[in-house]
């Protein structure tokens, strides 16, 4: 029992960082109904940023509140300059091209990243500055609540809320509405299409930004490719609770994280990704379009 | 019941709480030239879609000749005669005009995959033999010196043309047209009832047909079903469509000068 | 037999090409040609899927590793034929390998070909990982340790013939299907899915038939891809080696058959001409100048190299401009 | 017109690079310096580049100076057998410096093996590596040793009755010691009671260190590379296990404690070589490396370098640069004094050497003792 339960911390809290990402491909996807395959790279930038930026502060080694708002502002910023500056580059010249190329440049930028980050931050892995102390929160038998997975879990259900707020209670969430169903009309509305795409790339990018923060507090070591594996299972999740649905991803990322924690648990750890992968496959199948996603029949 | 063609059987269409369409009943007989007529968003492409099985009904079901076509695939229906056009032109954009009625004519094809890669006297038969067929029917509409553009490069009116085309390819009982006559003008819509009339003679088809313009329906129609907020609200020959109390409100009620 | 003449000619052309490249190049540039013609069977089998068929399968990997796997197997534990017909013996496996994918992308292609688009994209991404997961715990074929001691032909002109018959059968496999009514059914699947229905295409047969077939080239890749390294383990067949094979097919042109096979020697030889570059910068840039440039195209020349035309229509063109 | 450009610049650099230069002996070597396995391959890399630094500061080998082509292999098994076959058909070098992973290896030896070039593989430790062929071999211990190392290490001197194993599925190095070190741990009377696996690139462990804690094992045998060490190391000690962690040489690196902080102290793995040897070997290597690049070697570093000396020292020896005369030169390679130990090449081609237990205890590596095979 002792074990069961933290099991379940362990596999919330693993899906509240998955939930993180998952957030950021969502948020893209619903606005341009593209796979940012990038976005996890953007994650690594932010990491790197916060890195280098402690570095050059000198307080890597200065935990507290105020290096961690340092560290997450520096991070958010970063990524959203990043992720604008893709946006710019990469994508908006695409935008009335066919799907599969807009996805082909995404992996293309995300190689980009990946590889160019190797040549800049070297491929050896760094150790992340200690931003916070974890403590235990409180502790039963031999389960013990820590303050960092509560952290994740509850920025991620805040992120969350805020998006929803932000995309069906604000003016602008009205536009990304409009534009996410349809773009040429919205902008006959008078509504800036590239404004709000490019709005849009900020809020998903500064997820990253906190994300990789918080990750690197939790985990203390990133590298150029820190990005590959958490990304794919972050954006099978977004796809697993319906992408371009907020509350859907973090749904996703959750049952992504705890199956993978039960599987490893009760099943076998060497087939841990094999069955993670057989869910999505079989939630897939009887919903086509993700948990909490509309299927929505094609009009003739 | 010998004469009947197709029949709809109290098909009722709801999407969530909104019936678009309600318990309608119509039989369409062999050899018929029916209309399907009815102000805006009246239900008409719905039916459309119930007959050809892009939509299951939610309660009722279509007969085919007095066999119900209940559960079965579009394609599956399509095999079975019945064929339709669409209302938005869905050509298959990116292939020729020719590959568009090729396509068409797929369920008749009776060679398998290695008959293709072996190229065997049969699969060559077949392919010229379908060829043949296809350039055939594009000269009735005079679309043969166009076969090898590609479909979308045809002007508007055209494009309707060889979708007539490609359902008449599949060697249909029934054909359903969706608006054909959508964004012609008169001369153009009046040669084209004129084609569609002598398309269904010489191919002892029957036909029903979706036409917003009323005007146009009474002129080759044999039978008219109207249709309002989803029911049924009269049928019957033109004359007796023309002159109903409630064909002409439903009409007034959105638009002026019927 | 007038089936066999095209083909014919095509392998005797290629072998005669074979038999100038023994001579001419030097071991290095015929590793390279060999690693091409595996990935344009790759590229050619993808395309029948995401060009042809405008599906969207990121699990090609997954396919390649089963007919790798099963060929790696096979010519370790059995020996069927004689040595002196080895050459038939490698074909026999390589076909194998080919059922084996081919059975494969049935089972994954029944229940998932009604997701579309980005859905489909991932459950195919999982069935290649999974694949993957598997292959790292069989211990009977070595796990995270692979598969060593592969035979292979030991000289490259036989290996050049070989996988040359490979590519013929690939291309005109695809090619005279594409120019039937299956071809057809699947281009008709690519462009409007409702409208096929209507026409009495069976649109899900239709993908399963394109998948299947698509799955069975990519197993015969794997098997040539073992038997010219002669030795393999999961890590060639990971999640980049499932996009490296999609770039291939966007970059050729989605539904262009010569489309992808340029493209696919492109992919393969870009990253070895830029090694001297190396020598220049001090650090590999190689992977950095190729996502660039992936980027680039994807900018400037959206519809691919070749757009969905062939060479031949390419050439048709040109040839009427310039008259 | 400017496809044509565009195909010329393409070829050029494919035809580029034939050239022989006369007064020079070229020696080839691939490595991973991106992609996945980039830190370990750049670690070997600067190793052999210290090597081939030193030899041409004392003027060479013949009299000639030696230079050396590193390419890329990106991690993948089919980059390596091309960068191989170009480093043999185009640079043309009399030998060939091998990467790190055993795949790689597998992959390219057989080409080197071929085109009879002698190939030494630094850090590839499983045991197929060295039975491809007779030019192929290296100068590392192989899997069943380190593991039957850490096996008699952890009955003998620790005492340890139950222990778990937590392997790298993903690493044919991980898996290949932990399967002989379960099968001698069982030998010697010990029980395995759980066998758990993670893949490189995770950051999350907690779910097998869960596992592993409701079994209550007397020690754990976590065979990875220091890059995933230290953040099990730290998640081990988060649940509350407190049993000692035993890995391989790949834990042998500074950043295993930078990255597991107080977590790894403590704990023990098999290595090459301590640092704290007086052996003049070791600590000039020591030496002169933190001069260099400002870091303390690691034992891929240490492989490398040893690797490059034993095949330089086997040039020089050998009475002309033809291939065979260089591979039985190394064969006859007999108490190299190394870094990583004295070296001495078996019949089967294979590095006979002792292994170091090393407690890790902040930076510093404390040498606890030395298992001879």
């Amino acid at each position: 029992m002792q074990d069961f339960i933290q099991h379940i911390i362990n596999g919330v809290s693993l899906g509240s960082i998955y939930a993180l990402i998952a957030l950021g491909y969502t948020m893209v996807y619903g606005i341009l109904k593209m796979i940012n395959f990038a976005h996890s790279d953007v994650y690594m930038v932010g990491a790197f940023a916060a890195y280098y930026f402690a570095r050059f502060l000198g307080i890597e080694n200065n935990p507290g509140i105020a290096t961690l708002i340092t560290l997450l502002v520096v991070a958010m910023v970063c990524c959203s300059l990043l992720g604008l500056a893709i946006e710019r580059l990469a994508y908006r010249p695409l935008r009335k091209a066919p799907k599969l190329n807009i996805l082909i440049t995404a992996i293309g930028v995300s190689l980009f990243l990946e590889y160019s980050g190797q040549v800049v931050f070297g491929a050896d892995p760094k150790v992340f500055p200690e931003v916070m102390k974890d403590f235990v929160l409180f502790k039963i038998g031999d389960v013990e609540l820590k303050s960092f997975d509560i952290t994740v879990l509850l920025v991620s259900v805040i992120a969350m809320l805020a998006l929803e707020f932000l995309i069906f209670k604000t003016k602008i969430g009205r536009a990304m509405r409009a534009v996410s169903s349809n773009a040429s009309v919205a902008s006959l509305l008078g509504v800036n299409p590239d404004r709000i795409i490019a709005f849009t790339f900020i809020v998903g990018s500064s997820l990253a930004g906190v994300g990789s923060v918080l990750v690197g507090m939790k985990y203390p070591k990133i590298d150029p490719l820190m990005g590959m594996m958490i990304g794919l299972k972050a954006f099978v999740a977004a796809v697993l609770g319906g992408i371009g649905n907020v509350g859907g991803a973090v749904l996703g990322a959750l049952i992504m994280g705890l199956s993978e924690e039960m599987v490893v648990a009760y099943l076998s750890s060497t087939y841990r990704d094999a069955f993670a992968f057989g869910i999505l496959i079989i939630i897939l199948i009887f919903r086509p379009a993700g948990l909490l996603g509309k299927y929505s029949v094609e009009k003739v | 019941m010998s004469d009947v063609l197709l029949e709809a059987k109290n098909i009722t269409m709801q999407f969530g709480g909104l019936k678009a369409v309600d318990s309608l009943a119509f039989q369409v007989k062999q050899g018929q030239l029916a209309g399907l007529i009815g102000p805006n968003g009246a239900g008409k492409t719905t039916v459309f879609n119930m007959l050809t099985g892009v939509y299951q009904p939610t309660s009722g079901a279509v007969f085919l000749e007095g066999q119900s076509l209940q559960g079965l695939k579009p394609y599956e229906i399509s095999h079975r005669g019945v064929t339709r056009t669409f209302q938005n032109i869905r050509l298959f954009k990116g292939l020729t005009v020719l590959d568009n009625v090729l396509i068409a004519g797929h369920q008749h094809m009776r060679y398998g995959l290695f008959a293709a890669l072996l190229q065997t006297p049969h699969f060559l038969q077949s392919e010229k033999d379908l060829h043949d067929k296809a350039m055939e029917l594009l000269k009735i509409f005079h679309l043969d010196t166009k076969a090898h553009e590609p479909s979308c490069s045809l002007p508007y009116g055209e494009q309707r043309k060889l979708e007539i085309v490609r359902a008449l390819a599949t060697d249909p009982k029934i054909i359903l047209l969706d608006e054909p006559a959508a964004g012609m003008n008169h001369s153009e819509t009046h040669h084209l009832m004129e084609t569609i009339a002598k398309i269904r003679d010489q191919f002892k088809l029957t036909v029903l047909l979706i036409e917003h313009d009323m005007k146009l329906v009474m002129g080759i129609c044999e039978n008219i079903i109207v249709l309002d907020h989803g029911i049924k609200i009269e049928e019957g020959t033109p004359q007796k469509v023309q002159g109903s109390q409630k064909v002409i409100e439903a009409y007034l009620g959105v638009e002026e000068g019927l | 037999m007038k089936f066999l003449k095209a083909p014919l000619l095509a392998i005797i052309a290629l072998a005669a090409l074979g038999l100038i490249f023994n001579f001419g190049l030097n071991a290095y540039f015929q590793l390279i040609l060999l690693f091409a013609a595996v990935n344009c069977l790759m590229s050619m089998s993808l395309n029948l899927v995401n060009g042809y068929t405008g599906q969207f399968s990121l699990g090609h990997a997954g396919f390649m590793a089963l007919g790798a796997y099963f060929s790696a197997y096979a010519n370790t534990h059995w020996d069927l034929l004689p040595e002196s017909v080895q050459a038939v013996e490698y074909f026999i496996y390589a076909l194998g390998g080919g059922l084996l994918a081919a059975f494969a992308g049935l089972l994954v292609g029944l229940p998932s070909l009604r997701l579309k688009g980005d859905y489909l994209a991932i459950v195919t991404l999982g069935f290649g990982e999974i694949i993957r997961v598997a292959l790292l715990n069989m211990d009977f074929l070595g796990g995270p340790r692979g598969y060593s001691g592969i035979p292979g032909f030991g000289s490259f002109l036989f290996s050049f013939i070989f996988a040359s018959v490979w590519l013929v059968i690939c291309f005109f496999t695809i090619w005279r299907v594409m120019h039937s009514t299956y071809g057809r059914g699947f281009l008709s699947v690519r462009e409007d899915e409702i409208a096929a229905e209507a026409m009495g295409i069976n649109t899900t047969s239709m993908k399963v038939r394109a998948f299947v077939l698509s799955s069975f080239f990519a197993g015969v890749a794997g098997s040539l891809f073992a038997h010219f390294t002669n030795f393999i383990n999961p890590s060639s067949f990971t999640f980049l080696q499932s996009v490296n094979a999609v770039i291939m097919v966007v970059l050729g042109g989605m539904g262009s058959m010569t489309g992808s096979i340029v493209a696919a020697i492109f992919i393969t030889v870009l990253p070895e001409a830029l090694r001297p570059l190396q020598d220049l910068t001090g650090v590999d840039l190689r992977m950095v100048i190729y996502s660039l440039s992936l980027i680039l195209v994807m900018i400037l020349r959206p519809q691919g190299l070749f757009g969905d035309l062939e060479l031949s229509d390419m050439w048709r063109k040109y040839v009427r401009r310039s008259s | 017109m400017k496809r044509l450009l565009l195909a010329l610049v393409l070829v050029l650099p494919l035809l580029s690079g034939c050239t022989k230069k006369e007064n020079e002996i070229v020696i080839g070597e691939y490595d991973s310096l991106t992609g996945s396995d980039a830190t370990f391959g750049l670690s070997t890399n600067k190793g052999v580049r210290m090597a081939m630094d030193e030899i041409n500061a004392t003027g060479g080998i013949k009299g000639k100076k030696v230079s050396i082509i590193t390419l890329d292999d990106q991690g993948k098994n089919e980059e390596a057998a091309a960068a191989t076959t170009r480093l043999i058909t185009q640079n043309q070098v009399v030998a060939i410096i091998g990467g790190v992973a055993s795949g790689r290896s597998k992959a390219a030896a057989p080409i080197a093996q071929s085109h009879k070039v002698p190939f030494v593989s630094p850090a590839s430790t499983n045991p197929d590596v060295t039975k491809i062929g007779d030019y192929v071999f290296r100068v590392c211990f192989i899997d069943p040793f380190q593991g039957l190392v850490m096996a008699k290490f952890a009955t003998e001197n620790l005492k340890l009755k139950k222990a778990a194993i937590l392997r790298d599925v993903k690493n044919d190095y991980s898996v290949g010691l932990a399967d002989v070190f379960a099968a001698e741990f069982q030998k010697r009377g010990g029980e395995i009671v759980a066998d758990l696996s993670y893949q490189a690139g995770d950051i999350d462990f907690k779910a097998q260190l869960t596992q592993i804690r409701s079994k209550n094992p007397d020690g754990i045998y976590i065979p990875g590379y220091y890059t995933e060490v230290g953040l099990i190391a730290q998640q081990t000690r988060q649940l509350g296990i407190k049993v000692p962690l035993m890995g391989g040489d790949g834990w042998d690196s500074d950043k295993l404690s930078e990255i597991g902080k107080e977590a790894v102290n403590g704990n023990y793995y098999s290595n090459h070589y301590t640092t704290e040897s007086s052996d003049p070997a070791v600590t000039e290597f020591i030496k002169k490396f933190k001069a260099k690049y400002n870091e303390t070697p690691d034992s891929m570093a240490a492989l490398g370098y040893d690797a490059t000396k034993i095949l330089l020292a086997a040039l020089e020896r050998a009475p002309d640069l033809s291939g065979k005369a260089i591979r039985d030169e190394l064969a006859k390679t007999k108490d190299f004094p190394g870094v990583t130990g004295k070296i001495t090449l078996n019949e089967n081609r294979d590095a006979v050497k002792s292994a170091v237990i090393i407690q890790v205890d902040g930076t510093k590596r404390k040498f606890i003792t030395t298992i001879t095979p």
